[in-house]
């Protein structure tokens, strides 16, 4: 049980790659992505979500605090780019077990 | 100009189902057509298209006709984005004007296939490989576009740092984008198992065809209503730009049509091409791209009023001017 | 009663299906058919069916015999659901009672198209406007239905002050859903053009038919097991009535199908349309325009119980009773 | 980095259009929408999530604090027709940028 | 308006009946399912998702905060099994309507 | 061995296909069949596959031929899990020894059909009860695989405890996965309709079998590519046991289809059940039952190098031995 922050990111599908490249920077970084969100009010205006026009996503990020301001400095020029929107709250980590299996 | 034309191509039930998507849109029925169903049905045609391109390709082998084709093709992609963004300009900014015209000099593969089972419909042949000029219109007119970004483009700071690392995206993007890669990939596994693949496809690539073509129009017809809501923001200019846009297309590319002697088939495909809009690979291209851009003023020109006019009046009417001309 | 009709119904390929997602259900395996296949292949489904439906109707034309099968359709489309709400409100509030009135008012297209696809198994003809019969009891019972809920509601407060805004919205709801749209839309597509669009569209909405049917039903059966599960909170009562229902509508429609000299194939459709409970259309209606009512109710009868037992049970059982009578 | 508050809403999806006007009036109101989710426990029964029986969706608000008491008593209404639920939490909006290709 | 604990569950699709069952154990809770979402970090490795190899969930429930703790151990050890992580927030219930149909 | 072999093998649409994802994984293009696509078309193989199998069974009747044959299947898909633990123990683990000693044991309907449209094309006869040893083939393994951890893995506390109350669902999962029972299902009710439903039913299980499958393998060329980036992880070892243990396993079934006396067509089947890995139903069962073990190991190993291997290389070549053997 320890504290942790909780990021939610809205971004533009074509930058999913470049978004979970400084994620997976992070130690201890856990995140999941939602695809085929339809988001409004994130860029100018409300996009249409259709296989035609553009594809929006939803990451929820688990990072431990001493991390977040570092990982925000390399996501927002990435959202500066389409518009995205990125909020963090507080929460609490209760337990990541590691997969056990490798080769022996 | 022929009527019974228009209202034969009306009359048949890919574009009447168009018309019943954009009905369902108009009375807000809540008729939809879930992701990813319209996916499937798009993977399909250009795997379907691509095949029996190859295979035709396989048939006729690469003559003189097929290689004067595929040359006025890759000229035609090449000069419409570089005519259009000039004109473009005029009222717009130079990132929007180029993600336009890199639009208007791709093409529309559904447009396409409509024009030619048109042609089927009234027994008028056209040349297979004709689908091999489709898939070489689809890239030059991305990189163009590019080009005339950087080119014109407020020379500004970071556009310039950015541009040498962007390089290679934007020729990835150009040719091996998804629609770009799954046809043209389908165009030369066409060609190299020809009639033999053919036997063994024809059941699920040309029988399912034209039910596959009214399925994913029907969703067009859903689609393409719901952009039109857009285009009150993109104002009277762009409308009818994207109106005469095609008319202008389409009466450059018959002077070069008729002059390399094309069939009266392949010359409507061949104006069908240069008058039509990409709405799928080149938007796709542009969102990475030219992110500056705004991408509703370029999906819903090309989506919500070329493609409907292309299929609806475009394509008679460009056929009425080949009759003309070609007799 | 005919066993072998039974067995020969039970044996093919579609109605095994069914039993098979039952199956799969009963021993917990994990087959599933994930959203939107389900979708995609009741939405084909709906196309082929209407289009079908509508390139007969151009073949018939609008004759006497199809106004008044269309008139009898008409008459017990909204006849069916006044008496189940009396029947109903023995047991139920007046919500309920309208709800589930209201979903055994209007018909199954599944049902119907099982129905079509025995009698072609046993070369029995029908006519092909029977679809328009079928495409014009969809609606009226959601009409009735509501009628029902404002006339025996309890007259309170917050309904009465709804009701003016909703009416609107009903009607939509009742002639422009999805379901409604696409199938009278295929229908008028079909009429439209004829044996022209039929030789077009034949392979993808005849050939693909009876597999796309097969798929779906094992889809169905699938849902239909995971609602029996429900059955338990409906209780004996709405059993019963879900299973005597089908039983009593239909006998009620052999008279008038009787007396408007229907031919067997045609009597048989017409006698499982009033026999059928919608599971589709009339419960997304009733969600919205009677949220007081119990979707549990109306869906997990009409689907658990009516549904398999028509397409098991009634289907042969109807035709035995035309045997006897028509001969 | 100002703080905002984040409502979650779970609905059937024939609401969806009522609740999004109702966000859709707010001011620097951003929302996604997740579609066929399956939700327990929000109604009184749980309802299996089908194409043939209902279908919920759940929405994900970012709004300014004040104005999440004017929304709410207009999103509640709403809800109490089929019965839906709505949470609230306290959020740090980090940033969000506008789009900004326009016709000039 | 009372308090409740959000819990953000990430697992395995094939615990997701487990799961579920402890969380219908509990009084007044409320959960959604989230299919098909790819997560990373949470396991040992980070797993495509495909029909082919496993597929992601990810549940957010609510619940009141005496339940927490006894829902926690019931779910801890489901996790341990795959690796899969779990994460508490504090947030606001506002309203959750029971839908009022029934025989009567 | 035979060179032209291979090469036609190739050179058909399927095997295009095939490589045509994974080169679009190689060059990064953002081509995708998003979810469910793929799993809709893995259903609709499974379903097609076993319902033909089913007809065919239905023809020949239950003979000694068909019991000789079913009875071999058993026995492979018994033992070779047995050996390929004992050979994977060597440098693993017994969770993951176990684990992919089971795929191993089980099969792939993809590589089978794959091998049968290799013969179609060859005009090589084989026998449709084939399908039916696939049938016998998915589950054993699974059962196998348990019993091993069961008797080496660390005889300690937890496994145990819980041993008892698991081994219901290790039988459900292995005979009652939605694979399996999709795949048996469908057998039953092609033996249960035979020619009737077949003739209802080939537009849709036969004309479209070989376009899905052409489908379905651009999507394997897709999912194969991204598995081999987790090669690496795998090592040396694997990487060799997934290239030497088809060839093994076919080398084993050989004489045993030769002493049956399966004719050529047959006994390439039957090798090629036997040489090819389960990446679908038995992965998906050792994730619930051996969770010790690294789904990467056992995935990828099966499906990017096994697979490709198989359908590339393995089909020809095992064609050739028996060419050379039964002659
Ligand atoms: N695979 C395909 N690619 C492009 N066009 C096709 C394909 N299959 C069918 N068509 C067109 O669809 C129409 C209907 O074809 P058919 O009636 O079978 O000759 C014709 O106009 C064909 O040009
Ligand atoms: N588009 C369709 N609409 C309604 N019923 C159909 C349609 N296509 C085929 N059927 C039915 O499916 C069964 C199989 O058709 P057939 O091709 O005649 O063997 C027949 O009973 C037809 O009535
Ligand atoms: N339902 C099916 N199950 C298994 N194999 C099939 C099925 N339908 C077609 N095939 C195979 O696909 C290939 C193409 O079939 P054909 O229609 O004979 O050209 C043949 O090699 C058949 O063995
Ligand atoms: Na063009
Ligand atoms: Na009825
Ligand atoms: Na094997």
């Amino acid at each position: 049980m320890h504290a942790v922050n909780r990021m939610e990111i809205m971004s533009d599908a074509v930058e999913l790659g470049k978004i979970t490249a400084v994620l997976n920077q992070g130690d201890r970084v856990t995140y999941s992505i939602l695809r085929n969100v339809s988001s409004h009010g994130v860029r100018g205006e409300s996009v249409e979500d259709s296989f035609i026009s553009s594809e929006n996503i939803y990451i929820i990020a688990f990072c431990p605090p001493e991390q977040t301001k570092g990982l925000l400095e390399k996501i927002r020029p990435i959202l500066n780019k389409f518009g995205g929107a990125c909020f963090i709250t507080d929460a609490t980590e209760i337990k990541s077990m590691r997969c056990v299996g490798s080769l022996s | 100009m022929n009527l019974d034309l228009i209202v034969s191509n009306i009359l048949n039930p890919p574009i009447l189902f168009f018309f019943l998507g954009m009905f369902a849109v108009w009375v807000k029925s809540d008729l939809e057509i879930p992701a990813p169903i319209p996916k499937l049905f798009s993977l399909y045609l250009l795997l379907a298209i691509g095949f029996k391109g190859g295979v035709e390709l396989s048939r006729s082998g690469i003559t003189q006709d097929v290689l004067l084709t595929m040359l006025a093709a890759i000229v035609m992609a090449s000069i419409v984005p570089v005519y259009s963004f000039f004109l473009l300009r005029w009222k717009l900014d130079p990132y929007n004007a180029a993600a336009i015209a890199a639009t208007y000099g791709s093409i529309s593969a559904v447009t396409f296939i409509t024009a030619g089972s048109f042609l089927g419909q009234l027994n008028i042949d056209y040349d297979g490989y004709m689908v091999a000029a489709l898939a070489l219109m689809e890239s030059p007119a991305i990189i163009v576009g590019l080009v005339l970004v950087n080119v014109f483009g407020s020379g500004g700071g970071n556009r310039d740092e950015e541009k040498k690392t962007e390089w290679g995206e934007v020729l990835r993007e150009a040719f091996l984008n998804g629609s770009v890669l799954l046809l043209v990939g389908s165009v030369i596994i066409g060609l190299l198992t020809g009639e033999n693949g053919w036997t063994k496809l024809k059941p699920f690539t040309q029988d399912m065809f034209y039910g596959a073509l009214t399925f994913f129009l029907l969703d067009m017809g859903l689609v393409a209503a719901k952009q039109i809501k857009d285009l009150k923001k993109t104002g009277v200019f762009l409308i009818a730009f994207a109106l005469l846009m095609p008319l202008g297309n389409a009466a450059l590319s018959l002077p070069i049509a008729y002059v390399i002697q094309m069939s009266q088939g392949d010359a409507l495909l061949f104006a069908v091409l240069c008058a039509s809009a990409s709405y799928i690979a080149v938007p796709a291209a542009m969102r990475m791209t030219v992110p500056e851009a705004n991408p509703s003023l370029y999906i819903s020109t090309a989506l919500a009023v070329t493609f409907p006019f292309n299929i609806i009046v475009g394509i008679p009417l460009y056929l009425s001017a080949i009759n003309l001309f070609w007799s």
